[in-house]
């Protein structure tokens, strides 16, 4: 077994878990862990494939490096944008729910 | 390097990762907040020497800069969590339990 | 307020120079990284004003500060040697509790931030608490001999800043 | 970086593994939030492994600085309340069932398509080292953040902005019960301040020619105002100096595309001589903007800051 | 036995002290009975095992800029968790070592000042 393979692999199961958990939970702080588990999934495959790459002089591709930094600073800051909205919905009515999960 | 030295220190980076996992259970139990966050704080520590490991197993410097950068920032998540949540006071009660007290 | 201002461009500029070290150690020396460096260590100097408050005037005793980092090792690998032995043991040898102790150190200045963290560090004392007149401390042993202890550790720090104690009888658990 | 599997990778694939799980379904909120602080720490060393150390790089400062930071400050907001979560909170139901048979659908149609890659390609790494020599850099992945792909770094400073603006918009949040000052933190503030100022300096230049760069140096110096706000709490949107501190990157990066556009060759295309010099000028602006961007997201917008 | 295998061997025996005490650690906060006490696990074991880590690793160092970089890397790791180990630590006792404490609304009670 290859790294990229044994870390392609482990990716995939972060992909499915965060996929689940973003789709399946109710609080939406938990929704946002798994969409960021979920990335970092995507990531992981990313940078697993790169590995499988030919090397140069010792370097794998640096392509989806560069595309796996941008990612992480994208996703942080949508991460950080959503916890603003997650705080001013629960400032506005006192819960961290989407209207249609709350419980009647 | 000797082959079997960066054999050595392979191992060594896995045993030390898989030394500090252990606090993972206290992660896991708690009881209180504070019991999570130190337990966190310690696999942080751990990971430093996993990359300082690596760094010259692997033969790679630039591994120190990593470990640099997670030294310089071991203490961001802890003060964060004093400042803003504190150790919750519930737990206080049963801390004290001490199976081998006075 | 003009012996203040000299105390701060003195701290300001050895700070400079510590940078300028900790640059140099981390470019290997490249010359070229400079053109960064200067940039970089001068915003860190004036960021570093912004949050400065302190101006005491700081000494430094060179045979003092050998003691300490003597002391400190030997004390650490002690530290480490006692908790490692207390909690491997079949019956967890310890007896927790909190200790009072009651400062020699001044007020002002780094000795009591210094104080504090290398008490985590020694053979079973943590600071929990650092007031004005007390310092609150947990004992892995509560009825070993903490004060004592921790009287040297006040000794030592005393000695790296060129400090003088008053007499160790004051202390009280 | 050498690509056999050692035992460590074994460890590290069930670890992550198994805290990524846990944060997704641990019932405690804080145990959840600790235990993906944890995962991203052992997700740097997964890319360690990967020999990608840029994103390792990254990964560290943003998972040890930022990131876990938001989850706290948001967890601390949302009140005990507020923070819990049922019992199971992806305990499976019927609604759920579909859900976790797409998700498994997915992973088969995922591991059969890598499974179906050949062991090894070539990838774009002959171009991109073929390049490096007119790119102005020696660091592949700077070359390829700024020089060959530059769009994507342009617009990825323009989505920071974007989120700053976001967090913004919003109403005013009320400040938190303020503690009182501890005389640790200022001395831990006094000391890490200017080392997260020289490390960030040193990721920026070491960026040319090893791992590093912009992102990684902005994501330490945000941990350091990080640090700075939990220490003595700053009012960002208020001062126009963080204002143009937040447009400065986008806007020179912005700049130096026009400039080349007029009189170069074309929108974002360096000339080889320059080239090292303006990457490392939209480098330093972009580190700043970002630095003080990711420090605004974590301030939110304070109550004083509103009429 | 050459040098060079006296000293690789030497910081081997380091690296290997230094786990030790990671493990020792790690078996304290997983024992010990209150957080207070398994601070102490956290402080004094692992930044000792770590110190050892460190300390073996210097010795297969390629110069002296890997020296000082290894060691700053303690000394910051050491100076953080003994920063972090006191807040939680303050944090966990609410008192600040005052005779009259000062106390907070939600910290009515101060029980465990006292303790022994």
């Amino acid at each position: 077994m290859s790294l990229g393979l044994l870390y392609g692999l482990a990716g995939i199961a972060l992909v499915a878990m965060g996929l689940y958990a973003a789709l399946a939970a109710r609080h939406v702080l938990r929704r946002l862990l798994g969409l960021n588990v979920l990335g970092s999934g995507v990531f992981m495959m990313l940078v697993a494939l790169a590995s499988r790459t030919t090397e140069i002089a010792g370097r794998p591709d640096p392509v989806p490096h560069a595309m796996v930094l941008t990612g992480i600073v994208v996703a942080v800051s949508a991460t950080a944008l959503a916890l603003a909205l997650l705080r001013r919905m629960h400032r506005h009515d006192d819960s961290a729910r989407l209207p249609e999960d709350r419980l009647p | 390097m000797p082959e079997w030295m960066t054999v050595a220190l392979w191992i060594a980076a896995a045993v030390v990762l898989a030394t500090i996992a252990l606090g993972l259970v206290r992660v896991e139990r708690g009881p209180s907040n504070g019991d999570r966050m130190l337990a966190a704080q310690l696999l942080g520590t751990g990971a430093v020497a996993v990359l300082l490991l690596l760094a010259r197993a692997a033969d790679a410097p630039a591994l120190l800069d990593v470990a640099l950068v997670l030294a310089l920032l071991a203490s961001v998540a802890g003060a964060v969590f004093v400042r803003r949540l504190g150790v919750q006071p519930v737990q206080r009660g049963q801390d004290r339990t001490a199976e081998d007290g006075p | 307020m003009r012996r203040q201002r000299a105390a701060l461009s003195v701290r300001s500029s050895a700070l400079g120079a510590l940078l300028a070290l900790l640059w140099f150690v981390l470019t290997g020396g490249a010359v070229s990284s400079w053109i960064v460096g200067v940039p970089t260590i001068a915003a860190a100097l004036v960021l570093a004003r912004q949050i400065e408050r302190l101006t005491s005037p700081l000494r430094l005793d060179p045979a003092g500060v050998l003691g300490f980092v003597t002391y400190f090792l030997r004390e650490s690998v002690r530290g480490g040697i006692d908790v490692a032995g207390r909690v491997s043991a079949r019956r967890l040898r310890v007896a927790p509790g909190l200790v009072r102790y009651r400062w020699r150190l001044p007020a002002d200045g780094p000795a009591r931030a210094l104080f504090a963290l290398s008490a985590s560090l020694l053979p079973g004392t943590l600071v929990a608490a650092v007031g004005e007149h007390e310092v609150l401390i947990h004992a892995l042993d509560a009825k070993g001999p903490v004060p004592a202890e921790l009287a040297e550790l006040e000794q030592r720090v005393a000695g790296l800043f060129a400090l003088r104690l008053s007499a160790p009888g004051a202390t009280d658990a | 970086m050498a690509a056999e599997v050692h035992a460590l990778d074994f460890v590290l694939v069930v670890l992550l593994l198994w805290l990524g799980w846990r944060a997704l379904a641990s019932a405690d909120l804080f145990k959840a939030v600790v235990q993906f602080i944890v995962f991203g720490l052992l997700v740097s060393l997964a890319w360690v492994r990967l020999g990608a150390p840029d994103v390792a790089l990254a990964e560290a400062a943003i998972g040890a600085g930022l990131a876990g930071a938001l989850l706290l400050d948001t967890l601390a907001r949302l009140g005990r309340k507020g923070a819990t979560d049922e019992v199971r909170p992806l305990g499976l139901t019927p609604a759920r069932a579909g859900i976790a048979l797409a998700s498994l659908g997915l992973v088969i149609l995922l591991v059969a398509s890598v499974l179906a890659l050949p062991e090894s390609w070539p990838g774009l790494t002959a171009p991109a080292l073929q390049q490096l020599g007119a790119s102005g850099v020696t660091n592949p992945v700077t070359a390829t953040l700024l020089n060959y792909r530059g769009y994507d770094t342009l617009l990825e400073i323009g989505v920071l902005l974007l989120a700053v603006l976001g967090v913004w918009i919003l109403d005013a949040e009320a400040a938190l019960p303020a503690a009182p000052a501890d005389p640790m933190l200022s001395l831990l503030l006094r000391v890490l301040l200017p080392l997260t100022v020289a490390a960030a300096g040193y990721l920026l230049w070491v960026g040319a020619h090893a791992p590093g760069g912009a992102f990684q140096g902005a994501a330490l110096l945000a941990a350091g105002g990080v640090l700075w706000h939990l220490a003595r709490p700053l009012s960002l949107p208020a001062s126009r100096p963080v204002r143009a501190a937040v447009v400065l990157g986008f806007a020179v990066f912005l700049g130096v595309g026009v400039a080349t556009a007029v009189f170069g060759g074309g929108f974002l295309t360096f000339p080889p001589a320059y080239a090292g010099a303006v990457i490392l000028l939209i480098e330093a602006a972009a580190m700043v903007s970002i630095a003080v961007i990711m420090v605004a997201l974590f301030v939110g917008r304070p109550a004083q800051g509103t009429k | 036995m050459t040098g060079e295998d006296v000293r690789s061997a030497l910081s081997l025996t380091l690296i290997g002290a230094g786990i030790a005490f990671f493990l020792a650690g790690s078996i304290g906060v997983l024992r010990l009975p209150d957080l207070l006490s398994r601070l102490h696990a956290l402080t004094k074991a692992d930044n000792l095992g770590l110190g050892l880590v460190v300390l073996g690793l210097t010795l297969q160092a390629d110069d002296a800029f890997q020296v000082v970089r290894l060691l700053l890397v303690w000394l910051l790791v050491l100076f953080a968790s003994s920063v972090a180990c006191y807040l939680v630590a303050h944090s966990a006792t609410h008192a600040n070592g005052e005779p009259t404490p000062t106390v907070g609304p939600d910290n009515p009670s101060m029980d465990k000042r006292d303790g022994r």
